[in-house]
């Protein structure tokens, strides 16, 4: 039996690996781009479980609009990422650090 | 009932011809200056002796009364008013005599000089503020007066801006009495504390409950309250009457100019001090204790001043510190209780003193304002007048029978003699050493400047090294008497200080004038018991040659004219051999020596401490710099966490979600 | 009274005259220093009418105005004036018209501006004083801070910045605690207004940390050791307007902070720590009165003389609590209120003219430092007299205003404690020696160079302002009654307040 | 669950459709009119949020709540008071900036378009009934700032910036959701309404993480510690009018996602976040007034400036009252308003080439032109809490409402952390005034209508500080 | 049986999307991330929700990473120079990593969760539609939501736009102004011509854009 725990532990996983996905490598920006995507999966885990698990279908509709919502952030994400990349010619996150302190 | 208005236009009239001479002396003219005040000045001589004799001759009663409220603060009224009795009377015709003296004198004296109009507004100040104390009937206006006075004086002896030494003691006079006021507000303060109020009237009925009272001063310790508060009045006293150790302002004053000198530092400021105490005598009689320390002061300041004039070249000086002595004298009367004799002696030296300055001031005139006596000598075949009213002066100051001084001064050693108080048997050996040191000092300045062979043909004198306006017109440098403005206020003086003592010491020391004015209390009348003795002045006079007193002068007076006019060598010689005491003498016991380097060195030295240890290092450096240059640091810090790394950014946030997770997980 | 009241007037009179003189600009500034004047003028001789239409006989707040202002703070526009702040206004008008004539040629540079800057800082200085809304005193207490920033930093000297930051941060940092204190009284009694907190009961230790914050606030204004150190350089880089304005009136406010708040509404607290304030108004006395002995700079000499004057107010403010343990009654307490508003007042007079002094000096010679000068009386004998009048007062001479204050404090002192009196009237040698030194140093002597030798005497303008000043300090100091008469009965209905406690018995 | 929707049954919802509708309006206009878009584009803008006023204010603004789709929208006066706030500091952030889009040839339709919708963005916030209404808003919000900051496409800075606000907001972004995720699961709705109701007493474990998550999320909008660290970065790298525009209406989002949130949804466990909060205004004051005081530009400065002044908004939801609502609520307006002005400043002493950021630019400003540094003074003292000006109100509500629940070491926090802070505002004042201007020559262009508009900013913060009532019980009166 | 499935799928997410984050290549990175989203859309489909995994798998994989794919492509990034790993603190951050992932299933494991999570979902329904019932409440009560669903996008499309469109000399690009504004008498003259004569040609040419 698959119970709501197990769902939710499986989603608090993904969401903690995508989060450290962020910060622990230092690779390139499309990189975080993806993780973002993961950890909004991970929510869409806790949203989808409780929903089914409650017997209640608000949680599902959330995650449709959630869906759309990515797919639109990602869009804008790569926009910047493509002016950026046409401005400094690296996507390095180590390259990004002219505005500090 | 004397006339309040009156009374109130016996200070008024010089203050007004002060405002004249001060505000509008360009308007006025030098001659309007002088005419103003001395008008002023004399006015107020005659309503005072005017009040004198109505007081005297029983007309009116003595006044007392509260003529301006200055101020009510909490119930305790501040108010000008006058307590005109006997003691008041004779201090007021003296003010205002001495002060019409120097008046007329200042007209020769200051001929030439730029600020002649503005001397004779200071001198007038002078007669108002003094009058305005010895004519008070309570503590703030004393204190008003007492200060009034220091600052003119403030402003006399530095009259003559540009020398750096006359502000240097006009600085150090103001300051050293100030040192005195500290104590004086003090004592006032007490006399608040226990009566509430600041009459004299209600403090001298307030003094046997004063007198029970103690004063705590630490949790444990307490005092008698009734001598801390005379201790501390007569620290202004000592202050104001140049007493040791408060004394080294006086000689210095002497920067200003003369009649200054015999008016203010001489005649009547000085004696503030003692007129203070003999007004309060009805609470100093109450302690024991400051009448003893008043006592040993003023013995140790007569006798020790006393051996500086010996030494001293400058004639100025020499009547200063015979000025000094003589009030030590007062006060070793004040301490013995014989206030009587204290303010007898303080009028007759009032006359011969201004006196005796006015002729050094003539003299310094005649010089062309040289002050050092190793180039006189011979004057009085120049200056007759002025030679013989300055005899006449010594004669008086050395306590010579019949002559004023003698009179108060020998009753002073009587009472002293008569005094059991501590201390007493120390100032009786002060005071009678003392009467041998004056004659010494006083003659040896008279043998110095008027006879043996004159010095002042040869020694090339320059009279711009004392000041820049120097007196140069005509006379080429020879000696010359003085005019007539000058020589009057001399004959003038010399007159009371010849016959004021015979005339008045009956009445005034045996005869209950004072009456209730001073009051002493019956197991400390030094006087009643002397009274016993004294039948009349000449009768007294003549038992004068059987007292050690004239004897001690009398070998004064042979020694100075053994030692300075027939064999100088011998001066000399002691001099060579007496080098280290010299050496003291000289240094003037190294008061000034100490004051300079110990006592304002170290009080320069502590406030420069406290400025850049306190003030700048601690308090700017370590508190307010340190503190913000701490927050600059730490913004420093601080900003440089926002690396400017995206991951460290995202790591930050993940950090702060973990910590509160971790924390408000593990809380509920 | 309908209409605008007369305390508002004096608020806002100023301030529209400095809103005009901005918008005037620099550019038609001869109109604008006329106006600057005629502004002044008119609100002095309005403020006048205060004195004339006092009732002496109340402690009541007089010429009240009230109106809404922020109902949801319960705020209100409360103005009013009682026998301690009254004075205190008087002040500031009065000191505001010879600033501004001191300015008139002095500033070239955006004058407007400066004649602007004083105006306004000018009302909002008589709302300090005359707020009865400790909120609205809050306001023009913060508010004020404004314009003196901009004074000593645009027309300062060359370290304005860091002293008009650090006067600024100083005093800023202090008022915040007030602040937070003023709220919670407010929530306590639901209202800002002063008399309420005075009415209101506080627990002992609700008093102690009211008193403290309060405590944080008046003694850096006043300013008392050891948060002082603001003034020194504050004063040294102001402008001469600006330090007379801040010696004449921004110090009075900590004092009168203390009067008006810390001590009837902590009383008990006082009580508790009055020591601590005496000790360090003492240190005031002693220790500022040495550190100015030093000095080698005349403004900042003056600026810690003030130090040590401010410190008789503190002192004469806090000594009811120990006259009343050491003798058992209140006799004295008045007296050290009394002298301490007269400090307040008379300090006032006599630094503003002491800096005055020193900017007559300054305007010829530009320099502050005493060794520049000497003999100045040479060449400036009026000048010299003034001078010499002002130092007195400033080392407390009987006969002028300074003497007034200092005397009745110390008389109230030994009540309290002997050795009090003792350090309290060491300021009779101390302030003596610094101030006669320096007058020594600077107007005595031969002329010291040729630079004091090109010296010139007062004209007619400074002759003017420093001869009213001069008036005024002998007026106060021989006839003081009518200020004491004024502050009576508000002086003693404060040593009423401040004895009761407050705690339940 | 069928409803019918009716025209008048959406009335309230009217600011929104219009909103909406402007849009594509504008959108296509800016195709259609070709060349002409320069000029018609913004005017038409201003004249579309103008009209959105009148709108809002005489069709909407009833006293009353009412609740539309299904619980999904809300129109109750706070709604139209932030709508309204929010037409009207978009039109100053429009007006001030357009000049400098001017110069630097980013004066384009889609500039203007994205402006709308990230108002558009705020409103769905204001009106928010639902976890879901409020993510779409935020989100419309959010990605309509991304591509502002990013908008100047010729700079390295901007993109880099974007990149930075782009990641960490959706790291925010997906723990909002997250925390949605698990406050629905504990409560099993999605409506606002219903938490409120079902969610009470000592929270669950699972709801505590709920918070959590959802306070970080918040809190980055805000841009509170430790979750600010694109404020800086984004405020210094983006275009000034951008920077102008984020730093201003964006706030109001930020209230009212807290509000909506947090005191609506979550009013009834507020203890469990109020704690949070306090850590983080706490930190955000600190950090944001101690650092600010190291920087050496000024819109990085105004960044730090915000960071501390957003602890003192949060200072006034930490309070947890309808007090400490109305605080946060005249605060974020005052700091609005402020800062509006303090950016307006910067666009107008800016020119082609010369970008007015550094603190040093500003030397000697008084010099060049008196009535910008006066301005820019006005707003410096307000900010930092002086009286006469609006700013001193707003510390004082934040304190009051703080002291009033008892948190005095929050307020003697905030107090004295208010005075390191005045600090950097002084040093500002300290350059325009009494600093020597380094170049005489440099002078804005003159723009007058601006600079009438720039200086009613600055009058009002002294107007909003001399009568503080109105606004107070406007704010007071659109919560209760 | 579903159990095993589930923990399958899930070890296989887990993987997948660890893959993501330590695999050196962006497109490898991106093709963990294809299989995090398929794995994921697989355990959806285990618990009954299965128009949401359709719909993952249509946009993510379908739509969202191809889209991906082709920027990486696109940027033409030098994948040598982004070899280089993690950061110095990696350690650190895996600390942290850890440190979340414990607190947040600590908590779901923890008895005070809130709502109980032991049990299995209810079950649907033999003729439940997952799809229907979405679709039933997508345009009714959620409606709201969905208009702004769609401005949403309208933002994404603007502003990629915005961002992206470049006008390069070279480029050819419409204007729809003109394009839209332009009048038959711009672009087609009448002209009478006369018979032959070649010149007219080219005067005709003039009126294009």
């Amino acid at each position: 039996m698959i119970t709501l725990q197990h769902m939710l532990t499986l989603s608090g996983i993904l969401f903690a690996l995508s989060v450290a996905g962020i910060f622990i490598n230092r690779k390139n920006v499309i990189l975080l781009l993806m993780c973002i995507e993961l950890m909004l999966l991970a929510v869409n885990f806790s949203f989808v479980s409780f929903s089914r698990f409650l017997g209640n279908l608000d949680g599902q509709v959330f995650v449709f609009f959630v869906l759309t919502v990515a797919a639109a952030e990602s869009a804008i994400g790569l926009a910047i990422l493509v002016v950026l990349f046409r401005e400094r010619r690296s996507i390095n996150v180590e390259d990004l650090d002219t505005l500090k302190g | 009932m004397m006339n309040p208005t009156t009374l109130l236009a016996i200070p008024l009239l010089p203050l007004a011809a002060a405002i004249l001479a001060g505000l509008f002396g360009r308007v006025i003219g030098r001659t309007g200056a002088h005419l103003v005040t001395i008008a002023a000045v004399g006015a107020a001589f005659v309503l005072s002796a005017q009040t004198a004799y109505a007081l005297l001759s029983g007309e009116v009663a003595p006044y007392n009364g509260a003529v301006y409220t200055w101020l009510v603060s909490d119930g305790v009224h501040m108010e000008v008013g006058f307590l005109i009795d006997q003691l008041t009377v004779l201090m007021m015709c003296v003010v205002t005599f001495v002060s019409l003296c120097v008046h007329v004198y200042t007209i020769g004296y200051m001929h030439d000089d730029p600020g002649y109009q503005r001397f004779f507004a200071y001198i007038s100040l002078f007669t108002f503020a003094m009058l305005m104390l010895v004519m008070s009937n309570n503590f703030m206006q004393l204190f008003f007066g007492w200060e009034a006075v220091g600052v003119v004086s403030y402003l006399l002896i530095g009259f003559w801006y540009t020398r750096p030494s006359a502000v240097f003691a006009n600085m150090k006079a103001f300051l050293v009495n100030r040192v005195g006021d500290f104590g004086f507000v003090l004592g006032i303060a007490g006399i608040v504390h226990f009566t509430g109020s600041l009459d004299y009237r209600d403090a001298f009925a307030a003094g046997p409950e004063i007198a029970a009272a103690k004063l705590a001063l630490t949790s444990g310790t307490s005092v008698s309250a009734i001598t801390l508060i005379c201790l501390c009045l007569f620290v202004g006293a000592m202050g104001k009457s140049a007493q040791v150790p408060l004394h080294v302002w006086l000689p210095d004053s002497m920067e200003g100019p003369t009649p200054i000198s015999a008016l203010i530092h001489a005649a009547t400021m000085v004696t503030a001090g003692i007129f203070m105490v003999a007004r309060l005598s009805p609470l100093f009689e109450l302690s024991e204790t400051a009448l003893s320390f008043i006592l040993i002061i003023g013995a140790t300041t007569a006798l020790f001043m006393g051996f500086l004039g010996i030494v001293n070249n400058d004639i100025k000086r020499v009547v200063a510190y015979s000025t000094l002595s003589q009030l030590g004298y007062m006060t070793v009367a004040l301490g013995a209780s014989a206030y009587g004799a204290a303010i007898f002696h303080l009028m007759t030296h009032a006359f011969f003193k201004a006196l005796l300055f006015l002729a050094a001031g003539s003299v310094i005139i005649g010089m062309h304002h040289e002050q050092d006596m190793r180039k006189m000598g011979g004057l009085a075949k120049v200056m007759p007048i002025t030679a013989i009213t300055c005899w006449i002066g010594s004669l008086a100051l050395i306590g010579t029978p019949l002559f004023s001084g003698f009179y108060s001064k020998d009753f002073i050693i009587e009472a002293v003699a008569e005094s059991h108080r501590y201390g007493a048997s120390y100032a009786y050996v002060c005071v009678l050493i003392g009467v041998f040191v004056t004659a010494l000092y006083t003659f040896r300045m008279l043998f110095m400047t008027f006879h043996g062979a004159p010095r002042w043909a040869h020694a090339a004198h320059d009279a711009a090294a004392h000041h820049d306006h120097s007196h140069d017109h005509g006379h080429g440098g020879t000696p010359h008497e003085s005019p007539w403005v000058v020589t009057l206020p001399l004959v003038l003086l010399a007159i009371p200080s010849v016959f004021i003592g015979a005339y008045t010491v009956g009445p005034v020391l045996f005869g209950g004038y004072f009456g209730d004015s001073i009051r002493v209390l019956p197991a400390n009348d030094v006087l009643g018991e002397l009274a016993h003795h004294f039948h009349d002045p000449v009768s007294f006079a003549a038992e004068a040659f059987g007292h050690p007193p004239f004897w001690l002068a009398l070998a004064g007076v042979v020694t100075a004219w053994f030692v300075f006019l027939q064999r100088p060598q011998i001066a000399d010689a002691f001099a060579t051999a007496l080098a280290p005491l010299r050496r003291i003498l000289e240094n003037k016991y190294f008061f000034d020596w100490f004051n300079e380097n110990v006592l304002a060195a170290a009080t320069r030295g502590l406030g420069r401490g406290f400025w850049k240890v306190g003030d700048q290092t601690l308090i700017d450096g370590a508190l307010v710099n340190g503190s913000a240059g701490l927050v600059a640091t730490l913004a420093g810090r601080m900003r440089r966490v926002q690396t400017g790394f995206l991951y460290s950014y995202a790591f930050w946030m993940v950090i702060g979600l973990a910590m509160l997770l971790g924390w408000f997980l593990v809380r509920s | 009274m309908q209409g605008i009241g007369l305390l508002s007037l004096l608020i806002w009179l100023p301030i529209a005259g400095g809103v005009a003189l901005l918008a005037l600009g620099d550019a038609r500034i001869q109109i604008g220093r006329w106006l600057a004047l005629a502004v002044s003028l008119a609100t002095f001789v309005a403020s006048l009418s205060l004195y004339t239409g006092f009732d002496v006989t109340t402690s009541a707040f007089q010429f009240d105005e009230r109106a809404p202002w922020i109902p949801a703070f319960d705020a209100t526009y409360h103005l009013g004036v009682d026998g301690i702040s009254m004075p205190l206004v008087l002040l500031t008008t009065f000191i505001t018209v010879p600033v501004v004539i001191a300015g008139w040629k002095v500033i070239e540079q955006r004058a407007a501006q400066y004649f602007a800057a004083f105006l306004i800082m000018e009302g909002l200085m008589v709302g300090v004083f005359s707020a009865l809304d400790s909120l609205l005193f809050y306001f023009f207490w913060e508010a004020m801070l404004i314009p003196m920033f901009l004074i000593i930093g645009i027309w300062g000297g060359p370290r304005r910045v860091y002293a008009t930051i650090k006067f600024f941060l100083y005093t800023f940092l202090g008022s915040v605690f007030m602040l937070i204190a003023l709220i919670y009284m407010y929530l306590k009694t639901g209202s800002y207004e002063v008399t309420a907190f005075h009415a209101l009961p506080l627990s002992r230790t609700e008093q102690f940390w009211i008193f403290l914050a309060f405590f944080a606030a008046f003694a850096v204004k006043i300013p008392m050791f050891p948060v002082h150190t603001w003034l020194p350089d504050a004063h040294v880089e102001a402008p001469t307007g600006g330090s007379v304005v801040l010696a004449a009136i921004m110090l009075k406010m900590g004092g009168y902070g203390f009067l008006r708040f810390a001590l009837p509404i902590a009383p008990d607290a006082s009580r508790e720590l009055d020591t601590l304030v005496i000790i360090l108004s003492l240190v005031a006395v002693v220790y500022i009165g040495l550190v100015a002995l030093v000095q080698s700079d005349m403004k900042k000499l003056i600026a810690y003389s003030s130090i040590a004057h401010m410190g008789f107010v503190t002192l004469g403010a806090f000594l009811a609590f120990d006259i009343h343990a050491a003798t058992g009654d209140l006799r004295g307490a008045g007296m050290g209120l009394d002298g301490a508003m007269v400090q307040m007042i008379s300090h006032g007079l006599v630094s503003g003219a002491m800096f005055l002094c020193v900017g007559v000096m300054y305007d010829r010679l530009h320099s502050r430092e005493i060794s520049a000068y000497g003999g100045v009386i040479n060449r400036m004998p009026i000048f010299g007299a003034f001078m010499v009048l002002f130092a007195m007062a400033n080392s407390g001479l009987p006969g002028t205003s300074g003497f007034v204050g200092e005397f009745l404090v110390i008389l109230a002192s030994f009540k309290a404690n002997f050795w009090y009196a003792f350090l309290a009237a060491t300021t009779l040698v101390l302030g003596a020696a610094y101030t006669l030194w320096l007058v020594k140093r600077v107007i005595f002597g031969p002329v010291a160079n040729d630079h004091v030798a090109e010296l010139t005497d007062l004209d007619g303008r400074e002759f003017l302002i420093l001869g009213v000043l001069a008036i005024g300090v002998l007026a106060l100091g021989l006839w003081p009654a009518p200020l004491l008469e004024v502050m009576q009965p508000s002086i003693h209905h404060l040593v009423e307040q401040i004895v009761a406690t407050k705690l339940p018995v | 669950m069928q409803s019918n929707i009716t025209l008048q049954s959406i009335l309230p919802a009217l600011p929104e459709i219009y909103l909406a509708a402007a849009i594509c309006v504008v959108l296509l206009v800016d195709v259609f009119a070709g060349a002409a878009a320069r000029r018609i584009t913004p005017t038409l803008t201003l004249f579309v949020i103008a009209f959105g006023v009148a709108l809002t204010t005489f069709v909407v603004a009833a006293p009353t709540r009412e609740v539309l789709f299904s619980g999904m929208y809300v129109a109750d006066p706070l709604a139209t008071f932030l709508k309204l706030l929010g037409f009207l500091f978009t039109g100053v952030a429009l007006l001030y900036s357009r000049s400098y889009l001017e110069a630097r040839g980013l004066l384009k339709g889609e500039y203007y378009v994205l402006v709308l919708t990230a108002l558009l963005g705020i409103f769905v916030i204001a009106s928010a009934g639902s976890l879901l209404t409020i993510y779409i808003g935020v989100e419309l919000l959010a990605l309509s700032l991304y591509a502002l900051v990013a908008f100047d496409r010729d700079s390295g800075i901007a993109a880099e910036s974007a990149m930075k606000y782009f990641v960490l907001g959706a790291i925010a972004s997906g723990c909002l959701l997250y925390g949605m995720s698990l406050v629905y699961g504990m409560s099993g709705s999605l409506l606002l309404g219903d938490l409120a109701v079902r969610l009470h007493g000592e929270p669950s474990i699972g709801l505590v993480m709920g918070i959590v998550f959802l306070v970080v999320g918040v809190a980055f909008k805000f841009g509170a510690v430790p979750f600010h660290m694109w404020v800086p970065d984004v405020y210094q790298g983006a275009p000034s009018s951008v920077t102008l525009f984020v730093a201003s209406a964006p706030k109001l989002a930020s209230f009212a996602v807290a509000f909506r949130l947090l005191a609506g949804g979550l009013g009834n466990v507020a203890p469990a976040w109020t704690q949070m909060l306090a850590i983080v205004a706490v930190a955000s004051l600190v950090l944001g007034n101690v650092i600010a005081i190291a920087q050496t530009n000024l819109k990085r400065m105004l960044a730090y400036s915000a960071i501390g002044n957003v602890g003192f908004i949060l200072l006034g939801f930490v309070a947890g009252t309808e007090r400490g609502y109305e605080a946060a609520l005249y605060y974020t307006v005052a700091y609005v308003i402020m800062t509006l002005g303090a950016f307006g400043v910067i666009l107008l002493a800016s020119r082609a080439g010369f970008e007015a950021e550094r603190l040093d630019d500003y030397q000697g400003l008084h010099a060049r032109d008196p009535l910008l540094a006066l301005i820019m003074m006005a707003l410096m003292f307000s900010t930092a809490g002086i009286p006469p000006f609006v700013g001193f109100w707003a510390k004082l509500q934040i304190f009051q409402a703080l002291w009033l629940v008892g948190q005095t070491w929050l307020v003697v926090i905030a107090a004295a952390v208010s005075v390191i802070g005045v600090f950097y505002y002084l040093r500002v004042v300290k350059l325009m005034y009494f600093d020597a201007p380094t170049d005489q020559s440099v002078r804005a262009p003159s723009n007058a209508g601006v600079r009438v508009a720039l200086a009613c900013n600055a009058a009002a913060v002294l107007a909003l500080g001399l009568f503080p009532e109105g606004l107070l019980s406007l704010c007071a009166k659109v919560l209760s | 049986m579903v159990q095993l499935l589930f923990y399958g799928f899930s070890l296989l997410l887990v993987l997948a999307a660890l893959g993501v984050i330590v695999t050196r290549n962006p497109v490898h990175s991106a093709l963990c991330l294809v299989l995090a989203f398929f794995t994921s859309a697989a355990l959806w489909l285990l618990i009954e929700a299965e128009f949401l995994a359709i719909v993952l798998v249509l946009v993510y994989v379908g739509a969202v990473m191809v889209l991906f794919l082709f920027v990486v492509m696109m940027l033409d990034i030098n994948v040598e120079q982004l070899r280089e790993g993690f950061t110095r603190y990696a350690w650190a951050g895996w600390l942290v990593a850890f440190l979340v992932i414990a607190q947040i299933v600590g908590v779901y494991w923890f008895k005070g969760l809130g709502v109980d999570a032991t049990v299995g979902a209810a079950p649907l329904p033999a003729n439940y539609s997952n799809t229907r019932a979405l679709g039933e409440v997508l345009y009714t009560q959620y409606v709201y939501p969905f208009e702004l669903a769609a401005m949403l996008l309208l933002v994404a499309i603007v502003a990629a736009i915005a961002l992206t469109m470049r006008r390069r000399p070279g480029l050819k690009a419409q204007d729809v102004a003109k394009q839209v504004a332009v009048r038959r008498e711009d672009r087609v003259r009448m002209i009478k011509m006369p018979a032959e004569r070649r010149d007219a040609d080219r005067a005709g040419g003039e009126g294009a854009p």
